[in-house]
């Protein structure tokens, strides 16, 4: 037991990085995405600000930040804000369960490179997600605007839909490992000797539509539908607001539900897979930061695999998008559920 | 103790969101006028004052659906946990248990709960 | 470890508790009085939940969490009920529930 | 310990829990009829609920003696279990000859109905059998919910929806302060199991009573003891009134269920403030419902008035905790349920003429076009007014001994004013039908079916009330059973 | 009390076959409803005849045609039927005037419409009526006691005069409403019975056994007294009967006032005397000079009235003063006396109203002064009246005589004072059925348009002579009928006297 000293310490280092992570990196993200765009539609995208635009979100941020603080007439002040406290903090809050690599020790003190190594870890992540609701419903409430609020009320109706599909599609892996503790999970794929994507393709892939559907990607961004609801619900919002909004719902979240599906689906930090047999590390040369690289090298698949599709498919309509989830992934679901049970004797040994 | 971490995290990050919603406020030019605070309405005046009316009854509906079926989903977590040790018995409960839930979810179907423009009949 | 005495959370709950019932009371909106009624029940959540940790066991967890889903199912009704109301009629509070001279 | 060590599992004992089992079946039938057919045939659902709780009431009924406990001791079968959900069984299969033709007066026809009967039903039924609190509480729940959407199934009638909608707050508040009794029982003892709590001795019992308290006041809620009163007689009123007659008598038989199971356990250390507290709360249902129930100028709001006094009745035995107390609390109750039943049956029968709308003046002269209705509403009536011979009257007579033997004498002097009161609304009934001149063509034809139930019924009320040991010889062990326990 | 098993099921016969008729009634046309009825009810009366035969005058306290079912071993409540002299007499009274009230009823032109029910009220009164004289179980006492009022509220609501809801209203609440007193002490003595020996019981030999303290025994008192106080009446509890009365047809005042409210003097008799004598000799000056005040108060009543029918309820009420007197008197006088009057003013009384009846069916009107010398021209009709009106007044030889005779002897017995206050009621009730006699015959219409009536012949004749024979037998003939009940008046004094240990109101 190290000295409360020690620990707090060890907090604060995984809160900063952390925090470097999701607001230094999904700053970037933006610019990640907009020379992804460009390159998708042959053209070379942001390259005046800094060597190929390398400052550009800087730039961005410092614009947004010296607007004017422009408030909707008749709308409710307190909730206005309210909407972007309650977006911006849970979204951080997931990265507190997501487990960058295996335990290590520095300095003589073992160190998890998670924040909350809890058993309930997942139920953690869902229940933050959820939060997201109340952000955008009052996000489009308080605007009092026609456009903010259909776009929040569309938004919230997917969010609402693929909320009940994501937890459904998670309870396969849960039964595979046993445990509802991040860390835990990955450590029992790499005990098993198995990523969960094998036995659980289908949840995987119902789990990255949902993904795109929480955070509002192509193809399920209706609820900015530029060409009828200008940009949503964020139509009112201005300055730094405006700007925190889609960082948050473009980047933050794909990032910290790209994270899980790789502890769900893809092992967290352990190398490639060969199905029970074993794993291959083809980085063994960078010895223990390898499983970190792996971590981040999957997340980063992940988030150019969100971005490939978002410069490539149209965009569905909204009774398309929730019957879908209903109709379509929800008995999916069911289905992987039950076979999961069936199947789920082989792996546990 | 275990939740100390998350603790802080979410203090500090409660302290960066409040920040921004300020920083506007702290750094921006403060230039009121009259139309900079109305409402967007690609320009045409406004047709009504408030536009926090009541929406599509589809909304509701969703909303009930995720109520029912997000808490079925908290009754099956902790089954998924503890299901290796529950055997047959735990399989076959779980298996009565989704049963009636798809049961549940093509009542929802059937009843035109899952359409979007559902029919007006099994509303009253 | 007890961090927290029970006393603590039944002085929450009742707080809840009363608030719940003051706003089915109170309260002129439907909608409103469906959410009173739900605050009551999570009310008697924290309550199990607190009793859980004072007596070390976990039944009343187990009752909690079917509190949350008949509270749900509840909830599910009442808002049909009430969609149910303003397509008849469009109600604006409960004053207008008077139809039957109740 | 290990997760793995604290897992037991029991394999119920599904012998006993049979009928609820089948009524389940046939609730999923019903379900899927429903889903299959997009134009349900309603004969087909009456059919397969009647077939479905046939085969658990004859199972019941070849199975009378069988008890036992599973479900890790949730679930407990006793003779009184077995009584009640007889009764309960019985009385639904006859509610189901009334509601087709009804439904379809009234352009109602719903494939929900049949399931949330069936469901309900099912809740009631374990909500007859169980000591534990958590299993009062979900079958409570059961019970209620179905009986919510049950009260709004009226098609374009806004005094449905609104009934529902009182229905549904109040019954959420019982269900609330129901569940916080549960909590301070729980603290009291760690336990649900309410034989275990009540046994329970601790030295400090505040925990006990303010639990017993909450829990008691939750389920008076959901029976309409008066102060609580206030969503019954609009529920009653706006529900379809075939669910009416559901909610008056299966309804009330599974509310008190719980009731009854605890009267027994009550303890010498509070035995005083029971009867106080429960006597008060019994006068003043039965004055307040019989006195509120004089000035109605609707039938059906009447009646459910009067069922409001007759709970008062029943509670008024339920003070005196007792054997004798109990045995006539389950008469009261089962022969409540009956006439209770019957009554608001009939007014669903003549619902079904075209100008009828159950105020008092429609009923002038009902003797002349409707002969048979109102013989049959007449027994029905005279019952709930306690005339010999009928059942009704057996059951007062054994409240007023239970409340001799207790010496609560000035229950008994109140309820004597009660029963005065109610003559006058009753009588006036009877005066109407019977003693008015005036020619009123009402055409309500009842079906085959629907007058033999009525027969049934009333003949029932009679023969229970001619030879009471009919339904004495299983109610007297049953109590005894329950007071041993 | 001794108990003699039945030789032959004559008394569950009588209520069994009353109730045969309904059916038959129920199945059968409705032009056969009346016969049915008088075949049925003459049956029953010539059962109770024949029983006559079986029973042993010589052990007439003991209970004779004993007969028992066993409903509920648990709470001893059975059906168990039998009758000592005092339950004889009323059977038989009961019998004859439900005979008579359908011999009435067959040509009487206002019984014109619903006729099986108007029969199947009757019969199923007679069937409740026989039951209640004839029950030892308390609870089926009270089952039958109650089941009374269900016939005669139809039949004076639907049949009734222009008063008619009203007065059923009126009836069945104050009835209803008083025996709900009953009723509560009824399961509190049976619990009583509980208490002192280790099990209920609602037969009333077994709570003969009880012991009371004086307190409870006069709160029971109470509740048993409400009841029949009501019933009986006595003064402040009559209102209802003159409605009842009053509006009832022919026939159903006939049964009200000859048998129904005998039902309550005798279950005053019965139980409250039988059942708490202590109370009844502590409360026994009162309850004298209540009966006395009832005698007076409602003879004055009687003068004032106009119509007809009420004069003769109003009449009743005084008739039952004497009873009430004669009865809380506790002595051997003063018992003959009351139960006298019960079986006398049965007669009388069914008498009275069938006489006024038949004038309303000539005259269209109760009212006294349109029927001044009305019976002029039917001297069958006029004899008969004469002999009832005398009867009735009390003189000698008339059936009336015996009870208000003997309650002045049973005054006597105490002061001289309270024999004079018997005397005065006495004479009240001769100046107003005085004036009724001196109404009907000697009174002239100024206008002097008599018209010819038909005199009283057929069925209504049978029905006259069917009361008024019987009247002349109680009045010339009395021993005959103490033989029924001089056995049970010992039984009951002994019972008074063990339980004063000595001296009565000295």
């Amino acid at each position: 037991m190290e000295s409360l000293f020690v620990q707090l310490l060890v907090i604060g280092i995984k809160i900063l990085v952390i925090l470097g992570v999701v607001l230094g990196l999904g700053a970037y993200l933006t610019l990640v995405e907009r020379k992804v765009a460009a390159h998708i539609q042959r053209r070379p995208g942001p390259m005046v600000v800094g060597w190929h635009g390398l400052l550009q979100p800087l730039a961005d941020g410092l614009k947004l930040i010296t607007k004017e603080d422009i408030f909707p007439r008749a709308g409710n002040r307190f909730l206005y804000n309210l909407a972007l406290v309650l977006a911006l903090v849970p979204a951080v809050l997931v990265f507190a369960v997501v487990p960058f690599g295996p335990e290590f020790e520095v300095f003589g003190v073992k160190v998890k490179p998670i924040l909350t190594d809890v058993n309930v870890g997942l139920l953690l992540v869902f229940a933050l997600g959820s939060m997201t609701v109340y952000a955008i419903a009052l996000a489009g409430w308080a605007s009092n605007s026609k456009y903010a609020l259909i776009g929040s009320m569309r938004k919230a109706g997917i969010i609402v839909s693929y909320e009940v599909v994501i937890t459904f599609a998670v309870m396969g892996p849960v039964i595979l490992a046993g445990t509802l503790s991040t860390y835990e999970i990955v450590q029992q794929q790499i005990n098993q000797k198995l990523w969960y994507i094998w036995l659980q393709p289908i949840a995987f892939v119902i789990y990255m539509f949902a993904m795109l559907a929480e955070a509002g990607r192509v193809p399920f961004d209706i609820q900015e539908a530029e060409a009828e609801l200008v940009t949503g619900f964020t139509v009112e919002y201005g300055g730094i607001k405006f700007g925190l909004f889609p960082l948050v719902e473009w980047y933050v979240e794909v990032l910290s539900l790209s994270a899980i599906a790789v502890v769900l689906f893809l092992g967290g930090w352990s190398p490639i897979n060969i199905p029970f047999l074993g794993f291959v590390d083809p980085l063994f040369f960078l010895g223990p930061l390898s499983p970190f690289v792996w971590f981040v090298l999957k997340v980063a698949l992940l988030f150019l695999f969100v971005l490939w599709l978002h410069w490539t498919l149209p965009r569905y309509r909204i009774d398309q998008i929730t019957e879908t989830a209903w109709k379509v992934m929800l008995p999916l679901t069911f289905v992987n559920l039950v076979l999961t049970a069936v199947i789920a004797p082989i792996v546990w040994r | 103790m275990d939740y100390l971490g998350f603790l802080i995290l979410a203090f500090v990050m409660l302290g960066i969101a409040l920040l921004m919603v300020f920083l506007n406020y702290l750094l921006g030019p403060k230039a009121p006028s009259a139309l900079k605070d109305y409402p967007y309405e690609c320009g045409v005046p406004l047709y009504d004052k408030s536009a926090q009316a009541t929406f599509h009854q589809g909304y509701y509906l969703l909303g009930l659906l995720l109520l029912l079926f997000d808490i079925e989903a908290a009754f099956l977590f902790p089954w998924t946990v503890v299901y290796r040790y529950l055997g047959v018995f735990g399989f076959v409960e779980m298996f009565l248990f989704i049963f009636i839930l798809t049961y549940g979810l093509l009542y929802a179907w059937r009843k035109g709960a899952l359409d979007w423009q559902f029919e007006e009949e099994y509303i009253d | 470890m007890k961090i927290v005495p029970l006393e603590a959370y039944l002085i929450l709950s009742l707080l809840l508790f009363g608030l719940g019932v003051f706003g089915m009371i109170v309260r002129r909106n439907l909608v409103a009085i469906l959410m009173s009624t739900e605050l009551a029940l999570n009310a008697v959540n924290i309550a199990f939940v607190g009793a859980d940790s004072h007596l070390g066991l976990v039944d009343g967890q187990i009752f909690a969490l079917f509190i949350i889903a008949l509270a749900a199912v509840e909830a599910a009704v009442g808002l049909g009920i009430i969609v149910a109301i303003f397509r008849l009629r469009k109600v604006e509070s409960s004053d207008e529930l008077t139809d039957m001279g109740g | 310990m290990e997760l793995k060590d604290l897992i037991q599992i029991e394999i119920p004992k599904l012998a006993l829990f049979v009928p609820e089992l089948i009524v389940l079946i046939t609730g999923f039938l019903l379900f899927s009829l429903d889903l299959i057919y997009k134009r349900l045939s309603h004969t087909l659902a009456i059919s397969v609920s009647v077939i479905g709780y046939t085969l658990a009431l004859l199972y019941l009924v070849f199975n009378f003696d069988l008890t036992g406990e599973t479900f890790y001791g949730l679930y407990i079968r006793d003779s009184f279990s077995s009584l009640l959900q007889f009764f309960m069984i019985l009385l639904t299969i006859i509610l189901l000859a009334f509601t087709l033709q009804y439904q379809r007066f009234k352009r109602s026809l719903y494939g929900e109905f049949y399931y949330l009967l069936a469901f309900s039903l099912f809740g009631g039924m374990v909500l007859a059998s169980s000591y534990n609190l958590l299993l009062i509480y979900i079958a409570l729940e059961a019970v209620s919910v179905s009986f919510y959407i049950l009260t709004a199934l009226q098609r374009r009638d806004f005094t449905s929806k609104e009934g529902a909608f009182k229905y549904l707050i109040l019954g959420g508040l019982a269900i609330a302060l129901a569940s916080y009794g549960a909590v301070f029982l729980y603290i009291y003892a760690g336990s649900f199991d309410l034989r275990h709590v009540l046994h329970f001795n601790a030295p400090d019992k505040g925990f006990l009573i303010l639990g017993l308290v909450f829990f008691l006041f939750g389920l008076a809620i959901k029976i309409g003891v008066v102060p609580f009163h206030f969503w019954l007689p609009d529920a009653y009123q706006g529900a379809p009134t075939p669910i009416t007659a559901y909610m008056s008598s299966v309804g009330k038989i599974a509310f008190f269920a719980p009731v009854i199971r605890v009267m027994p356990l009550v303890q010498e250390g509070f035995h005083n403030t029971w009867v106080l507290v429960v006597g008060t709360l019994a006068v003043i249902t039965f004055l307040y419902g019989n006195f509120v129930a004089l000035v109605q100028k609707d039938v059906k709001r009447m009646l459910a008035y009067s069922s409001i006094a007759h709970s008062g009745y029943i509670l008024a035995g339920v003070s005196v905790a007792s054997a004798i107390g109990l045995k006539a609390v389950i008469y009261f109750l089962l022969a409540y349920s009956i006439m209770g039943m019957l009554g608001f049956l009939v007014l669903a029968v003549l619902e079904r003429s075209g100008s009828w709308e159950n105020k008092l003046e429609d009923f002038d002269g009902l003797k002349y076009s409707q002969n048979f209705m109102a013989w049959v509403f007449a027994i029905a009536l005279l019952s709930l007014l306690g005339v010999p011979p009928t059942v009704g009257f057996l059951a007062k007579a054994l409240v007023f001994m239970s409340l001799a033997y207790g010496k609560l004498w000035w229950i008994g002097i109140l309820m004597i004013v009660g029963i005065g009161v109610s003559t006058g609304y009753y009588l006036r009934l009877i005066v109407l039908m019977f003693m008015k001149e005036r020619e009123r063509r009402v055409i309500a034809n009842p079906t085959g079916f629907e007058k033999a139930s009525m027969i049934l019924m009333a003949a029932s009320l009679l023969i229970l009330g001619i030879l009471p040991m009919l339904l004495w010889n299983y109610i007297s062990p049953t109590s005894e059973m329950l007071f041993r326990r | 009390m001794e108990l003699v098993p039945a030789v032959f099921p004559f008394i569950p016969l009588s209520i069994v076959l009353p109730l045969l008729g309904i059916v038959l009634i129920v199945l059968l046309e409705e032009k056969f409803a009346k016969w049915i009825a008088l075949v049925f009810s003459g049956a029953v009366f010539v059962l109770s005849l024949v029983s006559l035969l079986y029973f042993d005058f010589s052990q007439a306290q003991k209970v004779q045609f004993y007969q028992s079912i066993t409903l509920i071993e648990e709470l001893k409540l059975s059906l168990s039927f039998g009758a000592d002299g005092l339950s004889y007499l009323m059977y038989i009274l009961t019998t004859l005037v439900s005979f008579v009230a359908i011999c009435w009823s067959i040509r009487d032109h206002q019984i014109n419409h619903r006729l099986k029910e108007y029969y199947t009220w009757f019969l199923l009164s007679e069937s409740s009526l026989v039951g209640v004289f004839t029950s030892w179980d308390l609870l089926v006492f009270y089952v039958f006691y109650e089941l009374t009022l269900v016939p005669m509220f139809f039949v004076i609501g639907i049949w009734g005069y222009k008063l008619r809801l009203y007065s059923a209203y009126k009836f069945f609440v104050y009835i209803f409403v008083s025996s709900l007193f009953f009723l509560l002490g009824i399961v509190s003595i049976a619990v009583e019975h509980y208490r002192q020996f280790g099990k209920f019981s609602f037969s009333y030999f077994d709570l003969l056994q009880n012991q009371y303290s004086l307190a409870f025994g006069l709160f029971l008192f109470l509740l048993f007294f409400i009841a029949f106080a009501v019933k009986t009446p006595i003064v402040p509890f009559h209102t209802w009967l003159p409605d009842a009365h009053g509006e009832a047809p022919t026939a159903g005042s006939v049964v009200l006032a000859a048998i129904l409210l005998k039902m309550g003097t005798y279950a005053l008799l019965r139980f409250n005397i039988g059942l708490f004598p202590e109370v009844a000799v502590f409360l026994m000056p009162v309850l004298v000079l209540w009966g006395i005040a009832t005698i007076i108060f409602a003879s004055w009543f009687t003068i004032s009235q106009s119509n007809v029918k009420r004069f003769v309820a109003y009449s009743s009420v005084s008739h039952m003063g004497f009873v009430v007197a004669g009865m809380f008197l506790l002595n051997k006088e003063g018992l003959r006396a009351s139960i006298m009057e019960m079986f006398a003013h049965g007669l009388t009384s069914a008498s009275l109203f069938m006489m006024a009846g038949f004038i309303y069916n000539r005259l269209h009107s109760f009212n006294m002064q349109a029927l001044r010398g009305s019976i002029r021209f039917m001297p069958v009709f006029a004899v008969l009246t004469a002999i009832t009106g005398f009867s009735s007044m009390g003189l000698p030889g008339g059936s009336s005589f015996w009870g208000k005779f003997l309650t002045i002897m049973g005054a006597r017995e105490y002061t001289l004072q309270l024999a004079l206050l018997v005397l005065a009621g006495a004479f009240f009730s001769v100046l107003y059925m005085l004036y009724l006699l001196k109404t009907l015959y000697l009174d002239v219409k100024e206008e002097g348009r008599l018209v010819h009536f038909t005199d009283v012949r057929g069925f209504k004749l049978v029905a006259f002579l069917l009361v008024v024979v019987p009247m002349l037998m109680v009045g010339l003939l009395p021993f005959l009928f103490f033989a029924f009940f001089d056995a049970h008046i010992d039984l009951l004094l002994r019972m008074v006297l063990k339980s004063l240990g000595g001296g009565l109101w000295n």
